[in-house]
């Protein structure tokens, strides 16, 4: 490798985040050893594996919530990463749109995007509804706005699919392909197939 | 923004959406004087005297009472797995939420203490001064010491009364120190001792518990 | 007489009749107690021990008789919400709640400046007096019960079914001066049969009495009203009304 | 089986999941009878005046502590619904759960009454026998009556201290004729009355309140 | 139509659940009205919509839990049909079994089908395992596995595939196929097209 030379070095290979030997536990089992992933700009991971198999705590060590057992894990910073897991992170007495003002705060993101990504999501006429009254998937959905509000470039997303209907998925599809085109990375954990047509999708089976 | 600011908006937000809810800690305590009076005999001239415990106590009770759901909610619906990966430290959000529960009984009660305390006959001027400065120390001290405990016990299932039980006797000092600076002041001794005190119990507890109130947290996830 | 009572009890209609008889109830409560107030407070004469003091009673006594009745009412509707499930009961038990409040309120502040020359306290903690502050508390739970709900139907029911399980402490404020030896005074004006007082002094309570009734039933419409309003924005007699 | 054993059942099960918790209701008792000695002025001849209401604003508390949480879990992970669709009657579920409150929380204060009595100085022989008795048809009104609160609360966000605001103006007789018997009782005179109207009152409100309990909870899925 | 004459009318016909126009809301809205429907053994019913569109409030009105705003509805009694909601109704301090043992003693129903219940779902090494412990896909295997416990002619159940693997997909599947084949009846809401070769499938279309 030429030292000293960072131009030689494609943009592509510098990954996101990198793991080596991971192994993961719950309790007193170990899930999963072994474990070499790493994701590089316009990569999609897609985790597959039977249910208990391991692929929600496997993110939740990504994303640096639960330690590893073992092996190596460089992650990125946290500005550089989106979260989504099985739970909505939504405070159901809040309105939509106060949800997502304080997850903007939280995170130092300007505010002012929350009315176009939720007219993307299509939750812009609910916005002030308190969120215990939403239904199901458009709980999913609001959860789903936070990636339209910053910017940042991984995004790791567990179950994303689940509770959407046929537009939304289409949405979920659209907006990866968006996000992988835009030199972005996903690691996404579903039963389904994942929507949209997205080029470059490895699919790691967890057993 | 900070994560302290974050969380104290959020919080006031979420009171704010149920204004009747801001009432409570008054009428609570309310309640409880008019409890603690009937329970001792009626028309019973001596209530002046057990003035200094009832407010305590009372402040005592409405923090237990409202401790139990510091963090719970935010646990269930994921938030806090949020604030735990956000760029900002999470120890804001932690003293966010010591911050707003104080505002939201501490501060109620510390405002109605002054008329609950004379109406219960309690002397006023300098002695009233003392409950009151008494009171400013200890509601944060409640809010912080049992907001530790309510981050330890957040993940238990039925955590129900280990909380208070945990609570209690951390908290067991502030209020015999703090009512023990009313009752002096009221027989008119030096009340100044209990609360440099409760103020060193402050600093102490606001250094050391958010960090242990975060680490208790995080482990919460498992 | 079944079917008039059916009609009335459909929002719409009630919603003008009550825009109908709010106005009369206004005027009479008017008069009754501008001279039940005048006549007590002024002509009547001095109390041979009280002195003027006692002239308090001509606010004391209705306030007081009202925080009892309306819980009362506010109870019966609680029962005929829940079990008929008639939809103007469920706004009388919300609308009812502040207005009872204030009268509890009311009653304990006259009582308290009372108690100041009479027993030399404002306040004691002797039966009556803290079974009457349980009341005040009452009421503000169904208050704050109803306020804490979004959904109005739920909110009502909520407060219905305590309304009805604190009404257990009607009879506590009512019968507490005879169940303990109270400092309160005895029941004599508002005892069937021989009152205890001269004619002078209760014709002019009495008045303010009803006209205390008449004030609180006439503010129970209006507020009544408020909540079919808001209950009903979204149907179209509602829609016509607020057009105009 | 009915749904009130089986309610009862899964209580005490959920409960054994965590021995410890067995524990902390005489634990808590325990230490609200400390503080309050505590409270008053040290070694104060006087405790044994102030012994009933002291006992009954423990049971009071510990009471007030663990009915925030009675119904919500079950209304939060859904199994509530599955009750009121059951082919029992949902009525028996609500007996069940203040059964299970009063067993897990009103028992072991019942027993640990005599020995803290005691130990305050109240007189044993016949006033303690009268106290206990006040105990045992006062826990379950304060299980009753504090779970149809509860119940009435149990969708609301942030009920915080509404359930207590509710509450306690509710017990407020019951806690006034317990510890009213126990004085009569202490001062040598008749303590039957008050213990008459407290069996009424438990009558009462079980003969009610656990039908007024269902139809709260059932408006609660809306 | 011969009176008197029951074996004339075939069984088929005799609907577990009719509704006729039928409106619901939530709030002071209205999200459906007029809706006409009717089950008979051997029907699956798959409601579909967009999210939000009132699918969850219509299941929760055929089963009881909520009133109709308008039209009739004639249900099946307590013991004559299974209802699956969005939530588990699985307490997780309990183990899976504890939690099963109870909804069968509430239900009058004999614990002693749990085991190969649990077998048919594939929790059967898990029957011990405190809920809390148990991943989304095996959490909603154990709502599942009511279905197992009695024998009940009618099912409702809400976006019961949501979470599941490929295989839980073909277990439920088969379930249903059973099921129907058994003369039983099926409502059914998800987003996902329904697994398994389902003979008579309705799809109502709630827009
Ligand atoms: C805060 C203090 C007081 C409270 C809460 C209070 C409350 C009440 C209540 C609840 C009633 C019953 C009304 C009814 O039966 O419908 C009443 C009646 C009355 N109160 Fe008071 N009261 C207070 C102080 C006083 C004082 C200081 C006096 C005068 C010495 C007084 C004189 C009366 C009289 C004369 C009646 C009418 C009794 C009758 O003939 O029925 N009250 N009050
Ligand atoms: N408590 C409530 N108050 C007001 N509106 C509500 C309430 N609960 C739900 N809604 C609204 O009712 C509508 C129907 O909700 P429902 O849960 O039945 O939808 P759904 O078809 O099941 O959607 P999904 O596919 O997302 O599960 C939604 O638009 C929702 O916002
Ligand atoms: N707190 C815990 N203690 C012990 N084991 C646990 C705990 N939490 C989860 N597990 C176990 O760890 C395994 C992995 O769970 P995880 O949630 O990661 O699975 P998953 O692959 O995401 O499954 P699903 O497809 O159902 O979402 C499961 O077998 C689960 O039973
Ligand atoms: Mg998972
Ligand atoms: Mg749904």
């Amino acid at each position: 490798m030429l030292r000293g030379c960072p131009i030689a070095q494609p943009r592509a290979l510098i990954p996101f985040l990198s793991a080596s030997d991971l192994s993961i536990g719950r309790g007193d089992r170990t899930l999963l050893s072994g474990l070499n992933l790493s994701i590089s700009p316009g990569d999609v991971l897609h985790l597959r594996g039977r249910n208990g198999a391991g692929k929600s705590s496997l993110i939740e060590v990504l994303v640096g919530l639960r330690p590893a057992r073992g092996g190596t894990l460089k992650r990125p910073a946290a500005d550089q990463f989106h979260w989504i897991g099985h739970r909505n992170a939504l405070n159901s007495d809040l309105g939509v749109r106060e949800n997502l003002e304080g997850w903007c705060a939280l995170n130092g993101v300007a505010a002012s995007g929350i009315a176009a990504a939720l007219e993307r999501t299509g939750l812009a006429r609910l916005r002030h509804r308190q969120v215990r009254t939403l239904s199901a998937g458009q709980k999913r959905r609001a959860a789903l706005t936070r990636l339209l509000l910053a910017q940042r470039p991984l995004w790791l997303l567990d179950e994303p699919l689940s509770g959407l209907d046929g537009e939304g998925l289409a949405l979920l599809g659209q907006l990866m392909n968006e996000h992988v085109a835009g030199d972005g990375g996903i690691v996404v954990t579903s039963h389904q197939s994942l929507p949209g047509r997205l080029p470059r999708v490895t699919i790691i089976d967890l057993g | 923004m900070s994560a302290f600011l974050v969380t104290v908006a959020r919080e006031l937000r979420i009171a704010a959406r149920n204004k009747a809810s801001l009432l409570m800690p008054p009428l609570f305590f309310a309640i409880v004087v008019t409890l603690f009076a009937l329970g001792g005999k009626p028309g019973d001239p001596q209530l002046a005297a057990v003035a200094p415990s009832v407010l305590w106590v009372g402040a005592l009770l409405a923090a237990l009472l409202t401790l139990d759901r510091l963090f719970r909610g935010d646990l269930d619906d994921g938030w806090l797995e949020q604030v735990f990966i956000a760029p900002a430290s999470p120890v804001g959000m932690v003293l966010g939420k010591f911050a707003a529960h104080w505002l939201l009984t501490g501060l109620p009660l510390l405002l109605l203490a002054a008329p609950l305390a004379l109406q219960l006959g309690f002397p006023s001027g300098a002695p009233l001064g003392w409950l009151l400065l008494g009171l400013l120390m200890g509601t944060p001290l409640l809010s912080i010491v049992g907001g530790f405990a309510a981050a330890l016990t957040v993940s238990l299932p039925r955590a129900g009364l280990l909380l208070p039980v945990l609570v209690l006797p951390l908290l067991a000092p502030v209020v015999i120190f703090g009512s023990g600076a009313a009752r002096a002041a009221q027989a008119g001794l030096d009340a100044s001792g209990p609360i440099y005190f409760l103020a060193f119990l402050l600093v102490l507890s606001l250094t050391l518990l958010p960090w242990a109130a975060t680490a208790a947290l995080r482990s919460a996830f498992d | 007489m079944w079917t008039w009572f059916h009609r009335l009890a459909s929002p719409p209609s009630f919603y003008r009749f009550a825009d109908r008889v709010a106005p009369w109830l206004a005027v009479a409560a008017l008069l009754l107690l501008g001279y039940g107030l005048f006549a007590g407070l002024w002509i009547a004469p001095k109390d041979y021990q009280q002195g003027d003091a006692f002239r308090i009673i001509y606010v004391h006594v209705p306030a007081a008789a009202l925080s009892l009745s309306l819980y009362t009412g506010m109870a019966i509707a609680g029962v005929v919400a829940l079990i008929w499930r008639i939809k103007l009961a469920e706004c009388a038990i919300v609308a009812l709640a502040p207005i009872g409040a204030s009268f509890t309120a009311l009653a304990l502040v006259t009582g308290m400046l009372w108690g100041k020359p009479m027993w030399g306290a404002y306040w004691v903690w002797d039966a009556r007096l803290t079974s009457e502050l349980v009341l005040l508390f009452l009421y503000l739970g169904v208050i704050g019960l109803d306020q804490a709900f979004l959904d109005r139907r739920a909110a009502a029911r909520a407060c219905a079914l305590l309304a009805i399980v604190g009404a257990v402490n009607v009879p506590i404020v009512k019968y507490s001066v005879e169940w303990w030896n109270s400092l309160h005074q005895a029941s004599t004006i508002l005892k069937f049969g021989k009152p205890t007082i001269t004619a002078e002094m209760a014709i002019p309570l009495y008045a303010s009495l009803l006209g205390a009734y008449l004030l609180a039933g006439m503010a129970a419409l209006r507020r009544m009203q408020n909540e079919v309003l808001l209950r009903e924005r979204r149907a179209g007699w509602v829609r016509e009304l607020t057009a105009v």
